[in-house]
């Protein structure tokens, strides 16, 4: 042949295949609402993270330019240091000063939302990656080897799955300093080496004795080419699906552990709820009077949460083609 | 079947010793110790201190302690709590047990019916506006932060409706001059509800032999209806009916509220079992052979979707401690997951351990009793 | 006539459009005859028999056409019959034996008790005992032994299986039956054997059948008359004798040089250029012209005629093949 | 050259465990292969015939090194391949004791000599290496990875179904180029000229409009002819055909016979090809041999034995097989019963209990030996070699 067969260079076409796949996935996508209602909402709330740092700067310039010395010590916009002298009984309702209202020591409850934001992000999409890595490589080499490897790490599933994870997280805050990055760490383990593994080998199971993989055997592939080239590859998408709804188990165990005051988090929208709550505000009556400190936050955790969760059963409809419709 | 179950329940036993060797493990590496809190206690000199170690068991090593806690396990003696000292703990566990199972048992029990069937409809009519509505809002509620779903219960039906009370198991003010302990009365209320259950089981079984649908409902509704009249007017006539009402009333909003919580996740899975099924060939053919559509879907589909909802159904029973926990502080409901907490901030590590191994105990059999479910759900399975 | 259907077509919406899977079949059938539907996968053989009865996914849109259907007191139209109505005629009138047997039976109930609910169902005051015995008999006549009644379809074999599906679909006295691939996953053996028993069956209780499959050489064992199906459309419809001896539509004559067969002499095979039509916007004339060694302009551009060329012989070609006359399919 | 063997199999014997067990040795296995033996000839093909579960496709998967034999040998281009087969080297390395060296070693010098064919080859060397067990063992699994891959370059396979054997995840070049790829043969270039290549000769035109596109947007036709490129883009000696065209519709099946016809001319490879269905088997092999259970019960050149079968077994099944002819009227199988598991099968004629010819002996005697009948028409069965009077 002299001619040479492909005209672009290797990488150009692939780009051009996963763009094309890309497209089509997204045709698929728009037609499940609820998930782009989840979408919508996630990529609200990517905005509404990242605007964060010119909120200060509008409020300063509309509410303190008669102040700006005041402005600059009681910082009444930091979401964790913050004060404003102006009010004379916190926490205060919301008023056009504090959209939301301030909190029993005088901090803006909106800034605090906004400042928690990119914070529940990172927690739960590093959590998510975590227990989706885990899940897959131990799904796909469990079910491609089976054996030993297998028995190992599903046995090791079954016992980390024995223990309630909300109460084992709790024991652990005792003697681990639960920080955002380990928080995201633990639960990411937790779940990876649990429930995700057997769903996922579950899933690779079915990959592994179909017939390409015999093909692929037959030519003399290695075990690690079929398990990394064959394998993975088609329960990607499938992991990608279950990392989705980690993200919504993640931050939601992390709101838990912050409201039961047991993560050594400064800031996010369970430690907004728990201040509310440890200073006697969510008793009795009180509940109604000073709900901007627990209703906003609150709403901001289901939101979030069932946002991904949406997000992640439209990608099942497209993923799982048992799901299509015919 | 036998030969199943045995290797099942050997498996089991390897999977809790492993299990209660971690936990204790993990408990011994919790910094501090019950004691370290009479440190500053003036009054508690160390004699004392060593006298409280020694009647602990603290004074000896780790090892002989673990040997010791295993040898106790095996005769289900899960030692004495430091914090209640010297109740035991399992008969801490026995008194709030009841409490927090009758809390999920009906909960679970009630959101699992509503989530059968309303997974059922949404997914016969899968796509319509129904479908939409119902998955839109199962999600919201699955996902829904429980602490914020139960404040705002308290909030709408004690603060601004005021129909029902806020939280705590009894009101203190009515009990205040009764002989008998709440605890009792509960256990009580607790065999009526089992007795009725036993008797709408019983009409169940028998109204499979009759022929009309006119006369199984005549037989369901007046034997419930009987039974419920009987028991009331027994409560009346003892005179401790308003005592049994207070409980009930307290019981309401956390039934309630983990209800709404769990029913979606029910109805999430049998509507998507449902689906699957819905494909089948089988349906396919039901529908050929003309059957109305109701029967089509409840007599076949569902039939066939119910698997892995009992599964769920059962598990999910196993795991009443952990959710208890949030529940159960929300409404200052003395359970177990309240027991956690307090054994936590309180480092009652007997206590703690006994919880958690108690909890896998539960967890275990739970799975061995979905086990042997499904065998008798779905026949082709025979162990 | 029995049953009698006129233009029918039914099309599925899809994003890309409409996929025109049965479109304009005319057929009738009388009482005692069987009439075997050949097609290729993805010719629309399969949606005919669920438009006839109506048990069609959401995205099916019925385009047009009618189905008269005799039950006794004069045809009916199926098709304007509401769906509480239909029911009726559903296994009573036209019962199936579906493509995949092994799954056609819910896996949580008894084989016997499946076959009761279809009796209980259409004749709602037969006493359970007298439905066994129904059952028993029916078992009897496929071949299955009727203790088995009490079984699941889990204790069955795969042939075991297609056996009682026939059983299900005799237990209503139906007046047609559709066979859709009744026999494909099995082994040759147990293939033969079940022909040969719905053959007898059917002589016996002299229904209608309309056999569906993409093995001519199975329609041509049971069938007395052929329809090969190409593209949602009928090529030729005639007796089998005459479809195998003197074929007229290329594409049949292309189908019946291509199977290879274990007698008579080893003749050189025919291989049909190209690919069946994608059904989403299939060619503008003749639905066979871009494979069609005959084809001319007429083909491509105009659509031909469904029409009686000899008695009973019906054809939609424009070319059609004279007797003996070789027919060279060139090579790809 | 035309007379040489590409493949010769000897007592194959492939036992599954019926039963896991964890303390008990297995007592049950299914007899999958149970002593079968092959030859086939450069050039020319053998159709391996038999209903679902009788052995056809295990014994595919152990040439092409998905199953391990329990037992046999397996020679390939007067090679024996059979220690590549085995997954790891000690059962190898106890395969060439037991085969090679304790029976070499029993024999003299005059008897090695006098071996000839592959026993010859291998006798030589031993004598060379003056009889030492060892070092026969050692050097004849010198290389043993290396000769594992060109073994897996000789012997290729392509599969009964079209939809799944192609990984969906990848595209077409991908999936072709794999082989080459895995066995780290030419640069990129070198890779893209040679799947061109195939492509055009599988009658994939114009090459580089398939090339890019994933399995599920071809038709079932061109992704069998995609599965044939990449079974022979090694250039290999001998290709499992297992029923490649039994879910192909028909107008498409003969065509992608006549090309695994013309790609057997042009490669000068042989086909074992793996299927039910007699009238394909026909066409597309020169010998034919029919299983039933694990066992051979007929086998000679196909035309023969499809015009004169012997064996009641092969009779039955081309009774069974409908003919595209309603004037043709043929035969009942007259064969009890369907095909039992093969468990543990008693020691007689494994076709006894659905044998319409049976008699005593056959039920007295271990399943029987394949007998030369006619010239090349080879039949296991005492009624039919006559030897049950």
């Amino acid at each position: 042949m002299v001619d040479a067969v492909i005209k672009e260079p290797l990488w150009k076409i692939r780009l051009k295949l996963w763009m094309r796949s890309l497209r089509t996935g997204w045709e698929l996508f728009r037609e499940r609402k609820l998930a782009v209602f989840g979408l919508g909402v996630i990529i609200f709330f990517a905005v509404f993270g990242l605007v964060y740092p010119l909120y200060p700067t509008i409020m300063k310039n509309i509410f303190w330019k008669n102040d700006p010395f005041g402005y600059q010590t009681f910082a009444p916009y930091d979401p964790i240091i913050g004060f404003d002298p102006d009010i004379m009984s916190h926490p205060s309702a919301p008023s056009f000063r504090h959209p939301l209202g301030t909190d029993p020591l005088g901090r803006d409850i909106l800034s605090m939302i906004m400042y928690s934001t990119p914070r529940e992000f990172v927690l739960g999409i590093t959590a998510a990656l975590i227990t989706v890595v885990i899940g897959t490589i131990i799904g796909a080499s469990c079910a491609y080897y089976g054996g030993v490897i297998d028995t190992f790490f599903m046995r090791l599933a079954d016992i980390v799955m024995l223990f309630p994870s909300l109460a084992l997280l709790m024991v652990l805050s005792a003697f681990i300093d639960l920080t955002l990055f380990r928080l995201a760490l633990i639960i990411g383990m937790l779940s990876g080496f649990g429930s995700i593994t057997l769903v996922l080998k579950a899933q690779a199971l079915t990959i592994k004795v179909r017939p390409f993989i015999e093909a692929a055997k037959s030519t003399g592939a290695s075990d690690a080419y079929i398990i990394f080239r064959h394998i993975i590859p088609n329960i990607l998408p499938l992991s990608f699906l279950y990392m989705m709804l980690n993200v919504t188990g993640a931050i939601f165990t992390e709101a838990t552990l912050s409201f039961l005051g047991l993560a050594n988090i400064r800031m996010s929208w369970g430690v907004i709820i728990q201040m509310a709550e440890s200073s006697g505000y969510l008793m009795g009556a009180s509940i109604g009077t000073y709900w901007w400190l627990w209703l906003p936050a609150g709403v901001c955790i289901t939101l979030l949460c069932s946002a991904f969760y949406f997000l992640g059963r439209g990608l099942e409809e497209i993923v799982n083609p048992r799901l299509r419709k015919r | 079947m036998l030969k199943f179950l045995g290797k099942r329940v050997f498996q089991i036993v390897i999977l809790l010793f492993i299990y209660v060797t971690i936990v204790f493990w993990l408990m011994e590496a919790l910094p501090g110790s019950f004691l370290d809190k009479y440190l500053m206690n003036p009054k508690i000199t160390p004699e004392i201190r060593e006298n409280l170690k020694r009647q602990f068991g603290l004074d000896k090593p780790v090892f002989t302690r673990y040997l010791y806690y295993m040898k106790n396990f095996l005769v289900l003696d899960l030692g004495v709590s430091f914090s209640y000292f010297p109740k035991k703990v399992s008969s801490i566990i026995f008194e709030r047990l009841p409490r927090t199972v009758f809390l999920f048992a009906t909960s679970t029990l009630i959101s699992y019916a509503f989530g059968y069937n309303l997974g059922k409809r949404s997914a016969w009519r899968r796509g319509k506006v129904v479908d939409q509505v119902t998955t839109f809002t199962g999600i919201i509620f699955w996902t829904i932060f429980l602490p914020l779903l139960a404040i705002f219960n308290i909030w709408l039906f004690g603060v601004i409706l005021g129909i029902l009370p806020l939280n705590q198991f009894i009101e203190p003010n009515l009990w205040r001059h009764v002989s008998f302990s709440a605890q009792d009365l509960f256990l009580k209320l607790l065999l009526n509800a089992f007795i009725f259950l036993i008797v709408f089981l019983i009409a169940m079984i028998i109204s499979r032999g009759l022929k009309t649908i006119a006369a199984k409902r005549i037989l369901l509704y007046t034997s419930s209806i009987v039974t419920i009249v009987i028991s009331v007017s027994i409560w009346i006539l003892s005179g401790k009916a308003i005592y049994a009402w207070d409980i009930i009333k307290h019981m309401v909003l956390p039934v309630f509220t983990l209800t709404l919580y769990s029913f979606a996740g029910s109805m999430l899975v049998m509507r998507d079992t449902m689906l699957d099924v819905i494909r089948e060939d089988y349906i396919t053919t039901a529908k050929a052979k003309g059957l109305p559509d109701k029967i089509v879907r409840d007599k076949h589909a569902a039939r066939n979707a119910l698997l892995p909802l009992v599964t769920n159904f059962v598990i999910s029973l196993g795991f009443t401690i952990s959710g208890g926990i949030i529940t159960e502080t929300m409404f200052s409901w003395p359970g177990l997951g309240r027991a956690y907490l307090e054994a936590l901030s309180q480092q009652d590590s007997p206590l703690l351990i006994g919880l958690l191994v108690f909890t896998g105990v539960f967890v275990l059999f739970a799975h061995l009793v979905a086990d042997i479910l499904y065998a008798f759900l779905d026949p082709r399975i025979r162990y | 006539m029995l049953l009698s259907v006129k233009d029918l077509k039914m099309h599925y919406k899809t994003k890309m459009g409409y996929v025109k899977a049965v479109d304009g079949i005319n057929f009738d059938l009388d009482s005692g005859e069987s009439l075997g539907i050949v097609g290729e996968s993805g010719c629309g053989k399969t949606s005919i028999s669920m438009t006839i009865l109506r048990l069609l996914p959401d995205n099916a849109e019925f385009k047009a056409g009618s189905v008269f259907f005799d039950m006794g007191n004069g045809p009916i139209d199926l098709v304007k019959l509401d769906e509480s109505q239909m029911r009726k005629y559903r296994w009573r009138g036209i019962s199936m034996i579906f493509q995949a047997a092994m799954n056609s039976l819910n896996p949580v109930y008894k084989v016997g008790d499946q076959i009761i609910e279809a009796i209980q169902n259409h004749f709602p005051e037969t006493p359970v005992d007298k439905a066994r015995e129904k059952v028993a008999e029916l078992f009897h006549l496929v071949g299955l032994d009727p203790s088995r009644m009490d079984q699941y379809p889990h204790q069955y074999s795969g042939g075991m299986k297609q056996r009682a599906v026939i059983a299900m679909a005799l237990a209503c006295d139906p007046k047609v039956i559709i066979a859709d691939e009744p026999t494909t996953a099995l082994d040759v053996i147990v293939q033969d054997r079940i022909l040969k028993e719905i053959r007898k069956i059917q002589k016996k209780l002299n229904m209608a059948m309309i056999y569906i499959s993409h093995d001519i050489a199975v329609i041509a064992e049971v069938s007395d008359r052929i329809a090969v199906m190409y593209a949602g459309k009928f090529a030729e419809l005639a007796d089998s004798v005459t479809i195998f001896k003197k074929p007229m539509h290329p594409y049949t004559y292309g189908l019946m040089h291509a199977f290879p067969s274990t007698v008579g002499e080893k003749t050189d095979l025919v291989t049909i250029p190209g690919e069946p039509p994608n059904l989403l916007n299939p060619p503008k004339g003749c639905r066979f012209a871009p494979r069609c060694p005959k084809a001319d302009q007429t083909c491509i551009n105009e659509e031909p005629q469904y029409i009686e060329i000899e008695k009973g012989h019906f054809v939609s070609c424009h070319h059609p093949v004279k007797p003996g006359e070789v027919v060279q399919f060139y090579e790809q | 050259m035309s007379n040489e063997l590409v493949l010769k199999i000897e007592g194959l014997r492939k036992l599954f465990p019926a039963e896991r067990r964890i303390f008990s040795r297995t007592k049950y296995f299914v007899h999958a292969v149970d002593d079968i033996s092959i030859e086939i000839k450069r050039r020319e093909s053998l159709a391996l015939v038999g209903e679902s579960g009788c052995g056809k496709t295990t014994t595919g998967k152990v040439l092409v090194g998905l199953e391990e034999p329990t037992d046999g040998r397996i020679t390939v281009e007067q090679e024996d391949v059979t220690p590549l087969l085995y997954e790891n080297e000690s059962s190898a390395r106890r395969y060439i004791e037991r085969n090679y060296v304790e029976r070499f070693s029993k024999m003299d010098d005059q008897q090695l000599k006098t071996l000839d064919g592959v026993d010859g080859i291998y006798a030589e060397r031993f004598l060379k290496l003056s009889k030492d067990g060892t070092k026969f063992i050692s050097e004849f699994l010198e290389n043993r990875r290396v000769r594992v891959w060109q073994l897996r370059r000789r012997v290729q396979m392509i599969f009964q179904d079209p939809y799944e054997s192609l990984n969906p995840r990848m595209t077409i070049f991908d999936i072709v180029s794999e082989p080459l790829n895995i066995h780290e043969i030419g640069n990129l270039k070198e890779r893209e000229d040679r799947v061109a290549e195939m492509l055009a000769s599988v009658g994939l035109t114009p090459p580089e409009t398939f090339m890019f596109r994933f399995p599920h947007e071809l038709s079932g036709g061109q992704r069998q002819r995609v599965a044939i490129a990449r079974a022979l883009i090694l250039n290999p000696s001998f290709v499992v055909a297992d029923e490649p065209t039994s879910m192909l519709d028909v107008s498409i099946r003969t065509g992608v016979m006549k090309l695994m016809m013309r790609l057997a001319d042009e490669h000068n490879m042989s086909y074992l090809y793996i299927t039910h269905d007699l009238a394909v088997a026909r066409y597309m092999s020169n010998n034919i041999a029919v299983m039933y259970l694990g066992k051979i019960v007929e086998t000679g050149p196909t035309e023969e034995v499809l015009q004169n079968p012997l064996h009641p077994y092969t009779k039955a099944l081309l009774a069974a097989v409908p003919i595209p002819d309603p004037e043709q009227k043929r035969g009942e199988p007259n064969i009890k019963g369907s095909v039992p598991k093969p468990i543990n099968p008693p020691k007689r004629c494994r076709f006894f209990d659905r044998c319409p010819y049976a008699v005593e002996y056959c039920e007295k005697n271990d399943h029987p030996k394949l007998v030369e009948v006619l010239p090349n028409h080879k039949v296991a069965c005492y009624v039919v070699s006559g030897e049950t009077k």
